[in-house]
């Protein structure tokens, strides 16, 4: 099984913040290279995606997305009735397990690279396009039934000129843009680093993310189960849904890992906003505490195994 | 040399900076200073490494309604849902 | 609108950060803020370079007897070896 | 503990910093204390996206001569062409 | 003709900024990267000087030196009788469009390299030399029969060491000291991510425009066509003086671009010290909210397009 | 003799620093690039050391471990009787010279480098190593015979835990356990950057140490020689050490240059901790305004040269 090196930066970044080490990442640089990871990751797939016909796309796109909407109606009845959670927090973490991490997106595709395996480029586009309906669903769980002074307006803008969503899909045009004949220059920054740099920040998100995994066992039992069988059982239909569709290897892995993951950019922002009486440190706990680790170094490989063996029963 | 002037001083999170400027600028301030800040209160730790994490503290020199009025509009708006530290002092302004 | 509260700022060497707010959540603060900051004392020019060459303010708001107990406790600990300034002034809590 | 000290606190324009720490230091201070900040004020909206558009916040301690003097030189030499608040209030210095 | 993605991202990041997005570039990493332009601008022609002889270029700079004099002459009494403009500000204007800005020179120099054209390296010499007599001229003009209190000491230093100058002459010298045969180990950084840098650069820059452009309401017609013509209009100096002095088709781009250009870093900062009573809100607002864009746009392209019919008739 | 351009970018840094030129690298950049540099060198060992045998080198270890502690001890006495430092004083600098440069030693990579010298993947060992026996000792040093008040819980993690150690022990790790076959898609990043990344932070370094270059005259006249003696002394200790065990020419150089570095990021924040009486702005004066600039223009040419001279006379 292929070792994938960038998630001891992860560790070792966990390490430092357990232990109150004075090594510290300046905002600055985090949020830098929160950007840098979007553009690249954006720009990367539009590249793809200009080397590819996108109408056979739509069919298998609107399966992906059905199934990336139900992914939130399950989790809120599940938090709610099992969990014991109030409204707003359950429909705030429905739409944090809907949503998707691009971090963690990276991750598998550096899995894959490592691996020597290839995958769809429109699978980028499934990233950007599965980021809004989980939120949209999340606020419509949170909102149904109360007087109606959701800030819809506030709250798309938030979504779609969020830095997440807007740098994703400017990249995507810049990439598609520019195609294979003109990235060139921009290769060695968006495509040689991007390994180097994934690396450097989940050193950085290692340090955030001690926080969280610190504060753990303030979670209760059930949060901290839910955020580790919700990712598998979600991994599980993208594992069945990508292989239903014909995707590669690759693709189904990458497919699993986006309903998996958990989002801690986009899905924390637009929250804030848009049900802002959620707490918002259950949720940001959860996704970044426990999900994420757990994804990194036992989901992906996970993931990747059960992908592995349907294909090869499967055929 | 004006009399009676007071500095409000705000500690809250930093999504709120724009909107809570337009409120202030709608309240009828002439002027603002915004600083970036962390901290920790009722609301938990705010460790400012990330903008979801970071407090700013935003300061209005103003007449005592001023400050009075937009103690109230963000007390009401913002106080249930998310981190708010008001204070309220005495200055001379010396220009 | 609770009378009597103070503000006690104290601007200090960045690396005793984190123990300063040990301290002061010890002596029971229910909250402070941090701001990052550069200046000139008794110990010298502090550019704000790097950590070690860095000031941060701390605000703390609280009761008399609060402010006044860290205070002594910060002076005790650290005025001998460390850069140090103390200040309190009343405010108005507005929330 | 010494009696009737008074906090200066200026905002002005980030490029002044080494020019007005420079006359501080000359009238006399024998400290002072720098942030970064942005606003909004008479002379438009200062983003604090590069040092041209950044503002800073000066805060000085001393006798109220000091402070006077200061203020008196800085309104003097910057208010007509560059942004400036300069305010004053009691405090007591605790070291 | 040459299409150049980079300037895709400088759209991007106004789109950014007019939405008001949540898309922040923190300004360390701007003022870091700035740094990174101007030393890598400058050590590209250091390296390129070292391979070339400098005594024939003595008097091709003088010319290249004189028409940069020229400009502000030419600006001022135009902002002042036509655009009724204060003393002070229109000599401030002046300065602005006379100096130089190394953003659009190196939106040219990429240009340049996807049409696949080379160019004369001692260009980044005059780029260097042209910011310095246009603030000059302009500091005279504001000051001229006024009393005088000029702080020539400090707004000389403020010039010749105001990061711009300061960074372009370092990185010229150390390149010219480097030249091809030790730079190697520095190409990866200052030569491989130039391209990539710059996009990631103009993200920014985008950002911070966009408040200018949404005020340009303000600024009056005037103030609009004249960062619109004049740069026109030094353009066509620009080619013509390059044409005469036989430089190859990409240099005289290069001038051209360079006339054309309006400072906003160097001449800003110098302007505040030498002429504070200056409006700084009319010169960042009129170069960086209409010359800028409108140079790395339509600029380029058509002095380009200007510079091949001439060199093509001509030649 | 080989010549390496990225000293000038330090040189560069200090005269912007001298002139008040407003050059500025934020402090952001600087934290998040040392943050590179230690894990970049760290790595670079690391894949070095998963390519040699690790037991062979346990006797010359403790030989250069034991000579790191004397070091130290021959410091203070001369400290403190010579120079009439008081005993805290003298303590911290003794554990300041003792300490190493990270910065330095990768200064000397790269004059290797650009000679075209290999040398000993375990010298980054050693880096590691030598940095914490001189902080134990000038702990020591400076509570011997005093009321015990020593906070060693503390200051051991400061040392262990403490930005340095940690991210080259660290890195070492990460680099061995990925090894020269998964390194790959992180060489861009920490091997090709390397150089020119340096290069930048000498440029802030160079801001930086502008202002303890320009106290100097306070320094007094002992501490400046001091600064400039004891390096050449403890080099010349390496050189024979590095000889006597056999090590390479390239291995030797590194050597005589650890023993020759002071440190100014590790010791300063230790010695503050667990020594705060001692006076910083001496030792951090005497290391980054004398030695630091000492020995990456002057000494580590010099210590090659007596390398180079004892090699082949001896060899
Ligand atoms: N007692 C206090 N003293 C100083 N700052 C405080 C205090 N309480 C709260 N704050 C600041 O206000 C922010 C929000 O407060 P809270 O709503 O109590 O979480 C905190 O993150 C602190 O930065
Ligand atoms: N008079 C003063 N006014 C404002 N800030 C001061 C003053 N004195 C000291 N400070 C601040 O407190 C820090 C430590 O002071 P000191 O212990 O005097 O070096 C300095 O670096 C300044 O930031
Ligand atoms: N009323 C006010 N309250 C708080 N800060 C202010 C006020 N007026 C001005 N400022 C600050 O002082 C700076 C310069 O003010 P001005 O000269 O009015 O542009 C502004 O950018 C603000 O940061
Ligand atoms: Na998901
Ligand atoms: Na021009
Ligand atoms: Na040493």
């Amino acid at each position: 099984m292929a070792f994938e090196p960038v998630v001891l930066f992860f560790l070792l970044g966990v390490i430092a913040g357990l232990a109150k080490s004075d090594l510290k990442i300046p905002t600055a640089v985090y949020e830098a290279l929160s950007v840098y990871l979007l553009l690249a990751i954006g720009i990367t797939g539009g590249v793809k995606l200009a080397e590819s016909t996108l109408l056979p796309l739509i069919l298998p796109g609107l399966a992906i997305l059905l199934v990336g909407c139900l992914i939130p109606l399950i989790c809120y009845p599940v938090l709610q009735y099992f969990g014991g959670l109030k409204r707003a927090d359950s429909a705030s973490l429905a739409a944090h397990y809907g949503s998707v991490s691009v971090v963690t997106f990276s991750v598998a595709v550096a899995f894959l690279a490592q691996a020597g395996l290839d995958y769809e480029g429109h699978m980028v586009v499934f990233l950007v396009l599965l980021e809004i309906p989980a939120l949209v669903v999340g606020i419509l769980l949170a909102r149904a039934g109360m007087a109606g002074k959701t800030r819809w307006g506030k709250t798309l803008r938030e979504v779609f000129f969020g830095k997440s969503i807007f740098l994703l899909i400017g990249g995507l045009i810049i990439g598609f843009a520019a195609g294979p004949d003109h990235i060139g220059p921009l290769e060695p920054l968006f495509f040689d680093l991007f390994k180097g740099l994934l690396a450097f920040f989940l050193l950085e998100m290692g340090l955030v993310a001690a926080a969280k995994i610190a504060d753990f066992r303030y979670y209760g039992k059930f949060l901290i189960g839910f955020a580790i069988v919700m990712p598998v059982f979600s991994a599980v239909l993208g594992v069945f849904l990508g292989w239903g569709l014909g995707l590669s290897l690759g693709g189904t892995l990458l497919l699993a890992t986006l309903y998996a993951s958990a989002s801690y950019i986009a899905a924390p922002a637009a929250m804030r906003i848009a049900v802002p009486e959620a707490n918002p440190a259950l949720s940001i706990g959860a996704s970044l505490g426990v999900t994420f680790p757990f994804n990194i170094f036992v989901g992906v490989p996970l993931y990747f195994w059960m992908a592995d063996l349907l294909y090869s029963m499967g055929g | 040399m004006e009399p009676d002037k007071y500095l409000l001083t705000i500690v809250s999170e930093s999504i709120l900076e724009d909107r809570m400027i337009d409120e202030i600028r709608e309240l009828g301030a002439n002027g603002y200073t915004v600083t970036d800040a962390r901290g920790w209160g009722k609301h938990g730790k705010r460790r400012g490494k990330w903008q979801q994490d970071s407090n700013i503290q935003i300061q209005v020199v103003g007449s005592r309604e001023l400050c009075e009025a937009i103690c109230a509009r963000l007390k009401d708006q913002y106080q249930a849902d998310f981190g708010l530290l008001l204070l309220i002092s005495p200055v001379e302004v010396k220009n």
